[in-house]
């Protein structure tokens, strides 16, 4: 079944980037929250998630990113999103996800924003 | 007699561009019903961003139907329309219908983003997305299940 | 109770992975159809040239119902099952079903290059592409009208 | 309606070549076949069709291109195609059009085998 969410995770000192591929619904988001939460323990202090290859992300995946955010700031780390396609812009927008969580246009220029914030 | 008969014109009566398709209550078939709305949309050249919004409210209410209404049937059906207002835009219009328990839409609670990051309470956004995506939602829901009609214009 | 619910697994039962799709008969509406067998294909990791011939083969039988049938309902329904043998290889099924006059395809003549190419007939190669596509082509029909069972296995 | 085919004709010398875009059926067919004549009209010798954006020809689009081809050859034409997708290729094989007309896996080598054969 190849709807559900591929998630490729590499470490760059404090940073892990991760890139999905595909539809994100609770599934996708739990495995995201899994390996976001193993990087956090691995003393990964930024995540970066790259939805460059996503199209499609559900409110439950989103609620489940909203819970992987909450966790990160309460370890005083950082999580930023990029390269969203505009309605996934917008839905997290409306969902005040963009509020909490920084969003770039680019993967470089999320990786300066949070290597800066170091 | 030519000697290529053509297809049907498609252009002929109201009825003539509505699909109709129905989905059993199993997961990722929102996903496969979002095709339907690409090439529909396609069809009527709306733009993709577009599209995507119509694909994501869609999704929105499949899983609502999935999850929330035990349908009896263990389906979900929906129909999609093109059409065009007199004078206006083309639009695409989504029903999704399930005959399950039915809800009382007006008595759903509002989210808000205060509420889910700091009340804990992070579902309850798919009826908020249909409405932000869309440019209609008209929801009826009683006893015999729920029917969500949802129209963007192209 | 678990925070998040999870959609069911999809996984249960035989009818769970059967999606009904019902088009008017007009242009185009074949190629509409198509985009059902690009996601359920894509749903069971069907390889993309494979997909592409089941979706010429539902093209043709498309057409065919658009073109012969006079169907009474001004409609083709279309049935599509994504299944698996007993340890076989997991396979697309397509079902295209008019309310048309039917045909009794035995009488049909078989089609060859040579008679397209020196005869003048040029058409009358839908059903010789569908069986050449699919790897089972099944047709009963009657006054009822025609229903074209097509199988391909990933 | 974004299904219909699309057509671009460029001619270079004695050759035309053609560039389909979308699904080629009765209509598609029919216009091909139209452009197709007009340049016949115009002196071009050889026709190269790149099907290269074209992912479905349907039997009747096939049946076109088959008179198409009888045309060309009636007058002593060159008729070649290029850069088909396995089904398009297979279809044309079933229905004999791959007897009587040329197919090339490149548009560079539908051209050198048109312009060879002047
Ligand atoms: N098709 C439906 N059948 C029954 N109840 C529904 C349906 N759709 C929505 N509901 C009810 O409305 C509520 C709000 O739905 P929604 O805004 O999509 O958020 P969520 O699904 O995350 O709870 C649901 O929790 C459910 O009680
Ligand atoms: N759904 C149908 N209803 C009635 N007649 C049909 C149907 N499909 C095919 N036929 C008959 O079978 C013949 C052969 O069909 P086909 O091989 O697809 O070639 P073509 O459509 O080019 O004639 C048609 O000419 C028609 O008489």
């Amino acid at each position: 079944m190849n709807e559900s969410c591929k998630i490729v995770v590499e470490r760059r000192g404090d940073v892990a980037i991760f890139w999905t591929d595909g539809y994100i619904n609770n599934q996708g988001g739990e495995e995201i929250a899994r390996q976001a939460y193993a990087q956090l323990d691995a003393g990964a202090r930024a995540l970066v998630l790259n939805l460059e290859k996503t199209r499609i992300v559900n409110s439950i995946g989103i609620s489940i990113l909203i819970e992987v955010l909450e966790k990160v700031m309460d370890r005083k780390g950082v999580l930023a999103f990029c390269s969203l396609t505009p309605t996934i812009d917008k839905t997290f927008r409306i969902m005040g996800l963009a509020q909490y969580a920084s969003i770039y246009a680019t993967q470089d220029q999320a990786l300066q924003a949070v290597t800066a914030t170091g | 007699m030519p000697r290529h008969e053509t297809v049907h014109s498609g252009l002929d009566g109201a009825g003539s561009r509505e699909v109709s398709l129905t989905i059993p209550v199993a997961s990722d078939m929102e996903i496969v019903a979002t095709a339907q709305v690409s090439a529909l949309g396609e069809y009527i050249d709306m733009p993709h961003d577009k599209i995507d919004e119509v694909k994501l409210a869609l999704v929105e209410a499949c899983i609502n139907a999935f999850e929330h209404a035990h349908t009896r049937d263990d389906r979900v059906h929906l129909t999609f329309r093109v059409g065009r207002d007199e004078d206006g835009p083309d639009f695409l219009e989504v029903e999704v219908f399930d005959q399950g328990k039915g809800f009382d839409h007006s008595g759903v609670e509002v989210p808000t983003p205060e509420k889910t990051f700091t009340g804990g309470k992070k579902r309850g956004w798919g009826l908020q997305i249909m409405r932000s995506l869309m440019d209609t939602v008209v929801i009826t829901s009683g006893e015999w299940g729920t029917k969500i009609l949802m129209r963007k214009y192209k």
